[in-house]
């Protein structure tokens, strides 16, 4: 039953890996990539008991703790870029 | 085990590792300076007990963390590790007693703990490769000594230092990358990383595929660390856009220390075991090597950047060394070795008179020093007894080890006549590219509007006659470095079958 | 299964192409630096790949199950210091990349040089 | 079945690192290269290489990506596009494709037990770490005592990073015109408006601690360690940074402790070194740390994990400040 | 019927229910025609997806440690994938893309 699991999470990731090479927008590409991270938690949870150690549950939770930043990472990094514009506008427009 | 004499492998590398963070965290002016030489001074006095104990015939051999041989990280000092120690380890000191007034001009003093506590990683990292037995332990210290190395090359004065050290850092990377293929192939293989180890146990496997690749990756990745004719690009810019100190220190030993490891890689463990890896070491090396002596010394004729002429003249040397090695025989790697030795003293006391000039003028083209002899006849008169011993003039270093090396040469019959009318040609073009430097600065007429009245501080300029002093020294007493590189020379051959 | 063994250093020896090419083709030094680590995860392969044993488990002893193969650590703990190299490597290139930008006011290799010529 | 998983995510690793070298777009690159270290992970780890996974993991989700962002921020966006395919370096890459291809010929089967790779040094460690180290994770034992020497070279490269970039960057920069976009935001806003992201950071960051202590303190049990520790401490701190601004996070740990932390930890795993060499025994030998060799072992792992955990997430912080005060000089 | 199997049966079932769901998951991120929608079609899998798989798991390794951990895993992705989808909109909307508009701006245009 793991199998069944571990293919479809597996399908899942080169759909997502698809959406990631395709775009069109940078945002749908960090999408896939957030997804991405998801579907790996996910698979390394099922691969873990698949294997029989389910000690190295420890991965998974890694992942599923520290993934969050780098979206938070391209917000400030959006957010940083959209300000800085905003102040070359109103620098130009005086 | 007699008192501490066992730990000095070890010593040698932790002291000046352990000093650099107690470095970073000193804050007031002049203390990093002064902590940095101390610990350089320790390293190089360790490296002298060492040399010491070698040539007693003392088998240096230590286990870190008490751990057997294949399993723990061996590290062993042996003649050829010995010599190189004294090569790092001294211009490191040198370059430092004699640097602080070039770095205090150079890198502003809030910088400055972090510049010298770069440099003691340099250094540990240098030193950490010779006195290793375990080849991925030697990856680790290769990278550390390359990374500090940027950082020191990236305070060079010059936005250009920039680019010098990124074009840098990605051969150097490559470099270091397919070193750590070839002994990821080779553990493959052969089930262990210690070098001794590795020597016995390649041999039932010599032959078969991932040997070869693995022999040929860390042959190139060692040859781009070595600045090996063609994979020399980027020597020049990285040392002439680099601070004069670290010029000094980094062209005296980085690149023999990469080429210690090709040299003891190549001896220790692929020609005893590879059927026909001699010749095919000669084959590949001794054209290369003719044509970095070649078209090095032809690109340091038309140089008029001081420090970029003496780095395209290096990478000429360079072939010198490698053009020893592969006669593969005793009297070649003798010369060899010995010319790694000679040329540190001649290229150190080279840049350090240059770094010399650069206090005082207004930049180290050929036109800048234009007539600077007359203001600094100390430093013009140390370059030129420096400059004397790159030639290969009687009575200094340098014509010591071409004399060997041309000897070497002539044994090898008519092949050995080529070799000897190309080091002949070599060093004339030497003799010119020293001579515009002295004309320059002895007939040239001073730019307007510069009146350097000035020596050189007196330190750099004590230094940099010790250094130049040296080169006649083992001119004339050439038994220390003989003695070293002879036995360096028979160890390494001792491997042959 | 023979062929699918190989695989993994096929796609080693790919990737190890793909990173090399960026380096050393692509006149932008970000790219480069993304080249370089490319370039150095693919020797992480190559040695993760030859640290499995088949029927083995990850180096982590077991209580009380005694006839357990377990894979090869060494190659595990090289790698760990080759990643942290790799890291280490990265961020002082970004950190030189950005020091070009504020010099030169371009991270293309060709426009420096083009700057440098003047 | 497990072969032919790794089969598959290799080959959508090398689908991945086309793309990231592909795309002229400079952002998406940085964003595929996340998902080629998440790759790289899932292989690792079906490799059986927990500890590499993890390491992989801490490093590639958080750290990397953002650093990378950090000094895309401070450059450019885009690549120049230029669409030749250069021959010279196509040729020299192909050269060294085929041979690396031409060395797979004679490699011992994948995964084969009776390969030479598994019979030396390897055997010895699984058989006397039970012994010698008596705990669980032999990667921890060989990576912390059998071969504690390149542990330590490790922790000083990543020392080195730390002073470089540091040393890089407390230069002025010269001609401030051309290099354009510079970050006009106050300093130290953060993503303070940003409510949802923000109360879920918030919630979280205690909890990426607490896991990276756990990860610091159980890696001689499972996989983890002084590196994956730091790297995961250092991503809480990034997160608080990322979401209350740099100026709150420096306030936390400012950047004197942090030179601290950072020279600190790797004068610890020196100093545990040198104690061995004054207790009589060898450079980095633990067992003289104790009366009892193996209490010794324990001891000695415990304090230069503790030595590359602090070292790691003082020189990972303060490289990430230093990229971020970049961008307001 | 022991008690086993019904378990087995139960954890079979909200495996296979997730393994659909994720896969569901997938194809809309794919297949959807703007950012908004895909964002929508992922996020929402997401977090079903994952508490059907993570449920299944934790019934096959019934009262230990790795429930627990399993537990902790789930909690941890049903916080951060919509906080992270959230996060992404603000980036999406604050850079100009519109959901209302299919259009995305020329600076957006990553490639």
């Amino acid at each position: 039953m793991y199998y069944v699991v571990t293919i479809a999470t597996l399908v899942t990731m080169a759909l997502a890996l698809i959406r990631a090479l395709m775009g069109p927008s940078i945002y749908d590409r960090v999408l896939a990539a957030n997804m991405f991270g998801t579907k790996t938690v996910l698979l390394l949870s099922v691969i873990a008991f698949l294997y029989g150690r389910p000690d190295f549950l420890d991965l998974a939770l890694a992942y599923a703790l520290i993934n969050f930043i780098g979206v938070l990472a391209v917000l400030e990094f959006i957010r940083l870029r959209a300000q800085s514009e905003q102040a070359d506008h109103s620098g130009g427009g005086q | 085990m007699t008192g501490w004499s066992h730990h000095l492998p070890a010593l040698q590398v932790i002291v000046p590792m352990l000093v650099a963070p107690l470095v970073t965290l000193l804050r007031p002016r002049g203390l990093a300076w002064a902590a940095a030489t101390m610990a350089s001074l320790l390293a190089f006095a360790i490296a002298i007990a060492l040399t010491l104990g070698v040539l007693d015939g003392q088998k240096f051999s230590y286990l870190m963390g008490a751990w057997p041989a294949p399993y723990g990280i061996e590290l062993g000092v042996d003649a050829f590790s010995a010599l190189t120690l004294l090569i790092v380890t001294g211009a490191s000191t040198l370059a430092l007693l004699a640097g602080r007034h070039s770095v205090d001009t150079e890198i502003e003093p809030d910088r400055q703990p972090l510049f010298y506590a770069a440099w003691l990683l340099v250094l540990a990292g240098l030193v950490g490769i010779p006195v290793s037995a375990d080849a991925f332990n030697i990856f680790v210290f290769m990278e550390i000594s390359s990374l500090a190395s940027y950082v020191l090359i990236a305070g060079g004065p010059n936005r250009r230092a920039l680019p010098a050290v990124f074009k840098y850092l990605i051969m150097g990377t490559i470099g270091a990358t397919f070193y750590l293929i070839g002994v990821g192939l080779i553990y493959l293989m052969t089930g262990t990383l210690n070098l001794a180890d590795m020597e016995l146990r390649i041999h039932e496997v010599a032959d078969l595929k991932p040997i070869l690749v693995a022999a040929a990756f860390i042959t190139i990745g060692l040859a781009l660390k070595a600045a090996m004719f063609p994979l020399h690009a980027w020597l020049p810019n990285a040392y002439t856009y680099a601070p004069n100190a670290v010029t000094v220190f980094l062209a005296a030993c980085a690149t023999k220390v990469a080429l210690y490891l090709l040299l003891r890689f190549d001896f220790f463990v692929f020609q005893p075991n590879l059927v026909g890896h001699d010749v095919q070491f000669a084959y590949f090396l001794m054209p290369l090597a003719v044509l970095a002596i070649l078209i090095g010394s032809g690109v340091a004729l038309f140089e008029r950047n001081l420090k970029r002429l003496l780095a395209y003249s290096s990478i000429a040397q360079i072939g010198y060394i490698l053009l020893g090695a592969s006669l593969v025989s005793l009297a070649g790697l003798t010369a060899s070795v010995l010319h790694m030795f000679n040329h540190a003293l001649a290229k150190g006391a080279l840049f350090l008179a240059v770094a010399a000039l650069a206090t005082r003028c207004s930049g180290i083209r050929l036109e800048n020093i234009s007539g600077a002899a007359r203001s600094m006849p100390w430093t013009m008169g140390a370059f030129v007894v420096a400059g004397l011993s790159l030639i290969g003039v009687p009575g200094t270093a340098g014509f010591v080890s071409k004399w060997y090396l041309i000897s070497a040469a002539l044994g090898e019959g008519l092949l050995g006549g080529v070799l000897v009318a190309v080091i002949v040609i070599s060093s004339l073009m030497a003799v010119v590219y020293v001579w515009r430097v002295v004309e320059a600065a002895y007939f040239g007429e001073a730019p307007a509007g510069f009146a350097s009245t000035r020596e050189a501080p007196p330190a750099l300029l004590a230094v940099t006659w010790a250094a130049a002093l040296a080169n006649v020294y083992f001119g004339l007493a050439t038994s220390l470095p003989v003695t070293l590189s002879t036995s360096a020379a028979e160890q390494l051959l001792r491997h042959l079958p | 299964m023979e062929l699918l063994g190989l695989y993994h250093y096929w796609v080693f020896a790919v990737l190890l192409m793909i990173g090399f090419y960026a380096v050393i083709a692509k006149p932008n030094l970000f790219k480069k630096l993304i080249g370089l680590s490319i370039f150095q995860s693919a020797v992480f392969l190559l040695y993760i790949t030859m640290d499995k044993v088949e029927g083995g488990t990850a180096p982590i002893l077991q209580d009380g199950v005694s006839d357990v193969l377990y894979s090869n650590p060494l190659p595990q703990v090289l790698i760990l210091t080759a990643i942290v190299v790799g890291i280490a490597t990265a961020a002082l290139g970004l950190g030189i990349v950005v020091r070009i930008k504020e010099e030169y006011g371009s991270i293309e290799e060709d426009e420096i040089q083009e700057i440098d010529r003047q | 079945m497990t072969i032919l998983f790794g089969v598959f995510l290799l080959t959508l690793l090398v689908i991945t690192a086309l793309a990231i070298v592909r795309t002229s777009h400079l952002f998406s690159a940085v964003i595929l290269t996340s998902i080629f270290s998440l790759l790289m992970a899932a292989n690792f780890f079906l490799l059986d290489a927990a500890d590499v996974a993890l390491t992989e993991a801490a490093i590639g989700a958080g750290i990397s990506t953002v650093l990378f962002l950090g000094a895309l921020a401070l450059t450019a966006e885009h690549e120049r596009t230029t669409h030749v395919l250069r021959l010279l370096p196509l040729s020299v890459v192909a050269v060294t494709t085929l041979i690396m291809i031409y060395a797979t010929f004679d490699k011992p089967r994948f995964g084969d037990p009776e390969a030479p790779v598994h019979q030396h040094v390897a055997p010895w460690y699984i058989e006397k770490t039970p012994e010698y180290i008596d705990i669980p994770n032999v990667v921890t034992a060989v990576l912390g005592s059998f071969r504690g020497y390149d542990t330590f070279g490790e922790v000083f490269v990543v020392f080195t990073a730390g002073i470089g970039v540091m040393f890089l960057f407390s230069a002025r920069p010269g001609n401030r015109k051309d290099s354009q976009r510079q970050a006009t935001a106050e300093p130290g806003q953060g993503l303070r408006h940003y409510l949802v992201p923000r109360v879920v950071g918030r919630l979280l960051i205690p909890f990426i601690l607490l896991f990276g202590l756990y990860v610091q303190f159980h890696g001689e049990y499972g996989p983890g360690g002084g590196f994956q520790a730091g790297a995961i401490v250092a991503a809480a701190i990034i997160l608080y940074a990322l979401l209350e601004g740099e100026t709150q996070a420096l306030r936390v740990l400012p950047l004197r402790a942090l030179s601290v932390l950072v020279a600190g930890g790797a004068l610890l795993y020196g100093g545990v070194g040198v104690a061995g060499i004054l207790l009589g025994s060898n450079f980095l030998d633990y067992s003289v740390l104790a009366a009892d060799p193996i209490a010794g072992q324990h001891l000695g792992l415990l304090l230069i994990e503790a030595g590359v955990g602090i070292t790691v997430t003082g020189v990972l912080l303060s490289i990430f400040h230093a990229f971020a005060a970049r961008g307001r000089v | 019927m022991t008690m086993a199997l019904l378990v087995d049966i139960a954890s079979w079932v909200l495996l296979s229910l997730g393994g659909a769901l994720i896969f569901i998951g997938g194809l809309g991120a794919l297949r959807m025609p703007n950012l908004y929608t895909r964002m929508h079609a992922a996020s929402l899998t997401d977090t079903m997806g994952a508490m059907l798989v993570i449920a299944g798991i934790m019934l096959q390794a019934g009262a230990s440690l790795a429930t627990i951990k399993l537990a902790a895993i789930l909690l941890f992705l049903l916080l951060t994938s919509p906080a992270a989808s959230n996060a992404l909109a603000s980036a999406a909307l604050l850079a100009g893309l519109r959901p209302d508009q299919g259009t995305i701006p020329a600076s957006e245009h990553s490639e």
